[in-house]
């Protein structure tokens, strides 16, 4: 084990593949020269060279489509986006290409091709810089989508997207770059997609996120702990699509109590499904409705004031498991 | 230009006796029957979905596609059955697949627009305009990548010019290339219309392999219809393609003789007259005609062939019928891997 | 009244609206010329002239942009896709440009522009032709979504899409066009955005939906009546964006049993936050959990017998009713 | 091209010592001010997000926006301080809203990538490399179709040429410059990088202003560090489009002084030489010196103007320091409207 940053362990998962593999490259604006907005990739192009570390233009459509026609032919590409935000003008190459070619192929060609980079909010990138797209891509078959929440998982479940034989879109939280956590060593460490993983006990309240926001709640659940005597089990989900929620019912049925965090705007957003889901599933289990915590449905207002208003807080996701127990 | 394509149909045509001149006339006219009957199959309700056949252009697919070897790889969109055919997809499991059973060349799943057949390089069969150019791009860069000197050859509409990810795969394609690493031939099916609008409603500058210059790809046009002018630009092109890893582009000038699509009846854009005047270049005429002349191609050789492509379209056909449906677990197969 | 083919009371709305005020434009791929895919514009380049009935290249992105641009200064435009599938190559003018001007320029625009066009599966065009996109566009704040399930919403609420001043999604079922209906002759009928209604009454179980899956659901809801003697309450959203649920809530307040019905794939589907609603809303008065009723999570097959078995069925609405009744 | 450069240039020559010229200069210089300013309060931790200054790019707005008339508008990408000053937007409320108050120009929410000021003709502040292009050609054509002779300008880089929405609109431009309703000036910002990409790494042609071409619209270059030479140009093509309803390109060569944003430090895609050989042409002293040299423009009057734009800036950071931040509820308004 080795204490690593979550963009660390990115940056090692990537190394490492390319040095185990010589299918697999990396592509993206302004990666190479410039070393890569959030210089994960720094240092990258003089190990590897222009034509496995290649600047692109900026075309995100032409950086996802010639990735995926690159992983139709045998190689594992992987598309930095600068940031999430701009795979939206990539959004037909991914979701109606990457996603359906296997299928409509009849299973003639894997698509291996790794779409990843930064997404959320918080240092006042304002509208067009600050959303995050689960459930935005996790809508289409034939994708799946990861997004973890530590550093460890963010090298396990790398290396699993670049050793698949699928699209997979990765989802990273910028505001997570500068975590740190202990990694495993071993260059074989893999952390399989679909599985998610209960990352605190506790017998009151069940809390399900993913990402930044499973920090946020496991920094809830402390306090909730420490100021309030209720204890949360916390479950990170990781993966979007595959999604596994096995884990979040075992809780519910133990705690007959739920609460969903998410960052983007509620409505039709990640924690939709997953109130839903585990309604379906454990409906009889459940003692109060499964309460959703998410950002406030408006555009990310650059002000920062008003952004902190627009973004979930640890407070709030107390109130949520305090307001399932009917105790507000 | 114009010289070059003088010099490249003389080189041609000291070659045109040559059998394979004979093999690509049987494939055109396969293929032209083959069409013929996906449109009946379709107004009989055998072939579901959208329906665009190849009639009128066959010269476009076959002059380039019978100059590449083993190996070299080929996208298009969804006016695809020419191409399969022509790289030697089993027209039965072509027509299996437009009658959506399990035997289809796509298992049924992807239906016309969606042909694929990798074993004979063929990676598909696209239905979102332009959207396979960027795919290209990068399996040629792939292909490069790779240290072999296969091409790729990317074939698209004139309307597909005008849509965004046309543009990013030039540039990216013309940037590769600077670097030896974009080995693929463009191919602009420019026949005249993008469904019911012309060249001139669509695109601003009409003259559309100028078009491409604007990325650093040199491109130059040929008649479509002549499959002798296409096949010596091909041989050319290709050549210096898969030696340089540059890309080329090529604007093939043709014209389709029926509809868009089978859904295209009234076809209000365009006259009666303006179709007849253009059926006057019917490159398969065009090609028997040539063999006819040089090399004493008789009518009974050609009645041959025709006899031949009706047998073996009425053989997809009886596959394609006969074949059954998908079972009901191949809905839940290929989604993704395992 | 006049009974009228939705697709006529689409083409009736644009007609009259184009004749009441002349910044209303049409734009899109072989409207004029060739007289529209589905018809729908058939005759109107003739009448209208070229400037107010444009033909566009093949460019999603150019037409959504060029319209947004138009909508700024004042004129009403309304973009024809041929269909909404090809509106994903168009995503980033739609989701980051027309859904967030009006925010972050302070408020100092108004963006009316509707992006209308058929969607939706059925008659084999497989996986890239066949998607509908309500959550799609449901999840952004900034826009309004609508799909209407009758001739008459159909007209009323794309007038009320035209005259409005926000960017409007209005989602056609492709497979309706030819369904008809009584609707009102008046000139200026409208439906308001945001307000669902009950279409049918009954108090054994409330069937949500929209669109085509609510004639899907009516027809269901009829042979539960007859053949199994239950009479489900069927309310039509009409709009998901934004979304009212309030005539969801006081039905279930009366059935205690619901079941949601959607085309799309079900994970992160539209289903899912309409189903989260509810149980969020009237927990304790549920008997059941909220069934949905959606597509197979797969790219659409081509072949006939798959795509069938990918798309939902009465007889599936039907046995979720049964299920929440616990009548299985 | 170049024979036009030179007669305009005389044309402007003549009207050298106008008096709007040193209205440009005083301009020019309030905008370096004020740049540095936010530079400074971005350290400061006063300004938030990105941001992206035009600190050696000055000439290229103001040659063109001195020539517009009241009621022509103006788009641009995220570098658009500049750009918002020069229309006339009130410095206090530009700096406001780089503040995050609520008396910025956008009442706080869009900041430093989403100025606004309609009222002075500035339809934003965009921050999708690219994406407002398609929206201004639609603007202009708005402005065609409401009978008016208005036009339209918009600004991008040159990075911005390689996205498909810059296609996509420059074709639609060019088709409906056929028809006279495209009254559109294109301003290519060339710096030379996208970020730290430089143009021939990202541009498969490196001529931009020649790209253009395939989209039959005209275009030129101009030195975009004499201001001189741009408000040439500007006067010229204005006219050409204000009177035709006809799309126009200007390629104007620049160089951003700063790095490409606040947190672009180290900038390793350019050697501090190559930087600071390009500052001897600074768009600034090359139109003071002009001054001097021909109209008697004396240090004095300088040190006045250098004197007034500080203040102003000084007054701008005080507005914006003092301004209130918006109150919670405005988190809510301008979602849709109402
Ligand atoms: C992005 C997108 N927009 C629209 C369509 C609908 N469409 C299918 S084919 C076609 C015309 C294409 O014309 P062209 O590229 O010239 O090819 P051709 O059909 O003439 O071979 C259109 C508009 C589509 N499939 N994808
Ligand atoms: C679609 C998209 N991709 C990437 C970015 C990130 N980005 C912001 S500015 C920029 C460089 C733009 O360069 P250029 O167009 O030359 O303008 P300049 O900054 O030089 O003025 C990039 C890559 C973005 N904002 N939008
Ligand atoms: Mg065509
Ligand atoms: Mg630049």
């Amino acid at each position: 084990m080795s204490e690593k940053s979550y963009r660390d362990a990115i940056r090692d998962a990537m190394i490492e593949e390319m040095d185990r593999d010589a299918n697999v490259l990396i592509m993206g604006e302004d990666i190479g020269v410039y070393e890569g907005t959030f210089r994960i990739t720094a240092g990258m192009l003089k190990k590897y060279g222009p034509k496995r570390v290649i600047d692109t233009p900026i075309a995100e459509a032409g950086m996802a489509g010639t990735a995926v026609g690159m992983a139709m032919l045998g190689l594992r590409p992987i598309v930095e986006m600068m940031t999430m935000n701009f795979a939206i003008v990539a959004a037909d190459q991914i979701l109606n290409h990457a996603a359906k070619i296997r299928y409509f192929s009849g299973g003639q060609v894997d698509v291996p091709v790794v779409i990843r980079g930064p997404q959320g909010a918080g240092v006042q990138l304002s509208a067009q810089h600050s959303q995050t797209f689960e459930s935005f891509y996790g809508h289409f078959p034939g994708l799946k989508v990861v997004a973890p929440a530590t550093p460890a998982d963010a090298k396990g479940m790398l290396k699993t997207a670049i050793r698949g034989r699928d699209p997979v879109i990765f989802l990273e939280s910028a505001a997570l770059y500068g975590m740190k956590g202990e990694v495993p060593d071993d260059a074989d460490f893999t952390v399989p997609f679909g599985e998610s993983r209960v990352v605190r006990e506790g017998g009151d309240v069940t809390v399900v996120s993913y990402s930044r926001m499973m920090q946020l709640s496991l920094s809830a659940a402390q306090r909730l702990s420490k100021d309030e005597n209720i204890e949360c089990e916390v479950v990170d989900l990781r993966t979007l699509r595959p999604l596994d929620l096995e884990p979040a019912y075992t809780s519910v049925t133990k705690t007959h109590r739920c609460v969903v965090v998410q960052e983007q705007w509620k409505p039709f957003g990640a924690a939709a499904e997953i109130a839903a889901s585990i309604t379906e599933n454990v409906f009889d289990e459940l003692d109060a409705p499964v309460e959703r915590v998410t950002g406030e449905d408006v555009p990310m207002p650059y002000a920062r004031n008003l952004e902190l208003l627009a973004t979930p807080h640890e407070e709030q996701v107390m109130n949520a498991v305090k307001r399932v127990m009917y105790r507000e | 230009m114009a010289k070059q394509e003088t010099e490249s149909a003389a080189a041609v045509i000291d070659a045109v006796c040559a059998p394979d001149w004979t093999e690509i006339l049987r494939q055109m006219i396969l293929v032209r029957r083959f069409e013929e009957a996906t449109e009946r199959e379709f107004r009989r309700g055998k072939i579901g979905g959208y329906l665009h056949v190849y009639i009128g252009q066959e010269a476009v697919a076959s002059g380039i596609i019978s100059a590449l070897r083993k190996g070299d790889i080929l996208f298009t969109g969804y006016r695809d059955h020419a191409h399969a055919l022509m790289l030697g997809s089993d027209p039965g499991r072509v027509m299996a697949e437009l009658f959506g059973k399990s035997t289809g060349i796509s298992k049924g799943k992807g239906g016309s627009m969606h042909l694929f057949d990798v074993e004979h390089g063929f990676y598909g069969g696209y239905g979102i305009v332009g959207g396979h150019l960027t795919l290209a791009t990068g399996a040629a860069y792939a292909l490069r990548y790779q240290g072999t000197d296969r091409i790729t050859v990317c074939y698209f509409g004139d309307g597909a010019m005008n849509i965004g990810p046309f543009h990013e795969a030039m540039n990216m394609a013309g940037l590769w290339g600077h670097e030896g690493m974009a080995p693929i031939i463009f191919i602009i099916e420019n026949n005249g219309y993008a469904m019911g609008t012309s060249v001139e409603r669509h695109s601003a500058l009409t003259d559309l392999a100028a078009r491409v210059r604007a990325y650093d790809i040199p491109s130059e046009k040929v008649d479509g219809q002549d499959v002798f002018a296409v096949r010596g630009v091909a041989e050319r092109v290709i050549r210096q393609v898969r030696e340089n890893g540059t890309p080329y582009c090529i604007e093939a000038v043709t014209y389709r003789f029926s509809g868009h699509g089978a859904a295209d009846i009234l076809q209000p854009y365009r006259s009666k007259e303006e179709v007849e005047q253009h059926k006057h270049r019917d490159p398969i005429v065009i090609l028997r005609n040539r063999l006819s002349e040089l090399c004493g191609l008789k009518d009974d050789d050609v009645k041959r062939m025709e006899d031949a492509a009706a047998e073996e379209v009425a053989r997809a056909l009886k596959f394609a019928e006969e074949s059954p449906q998908p079972e009901a677990d191949e809905l839940y197969r290929d989604v993704v891997a395992e």
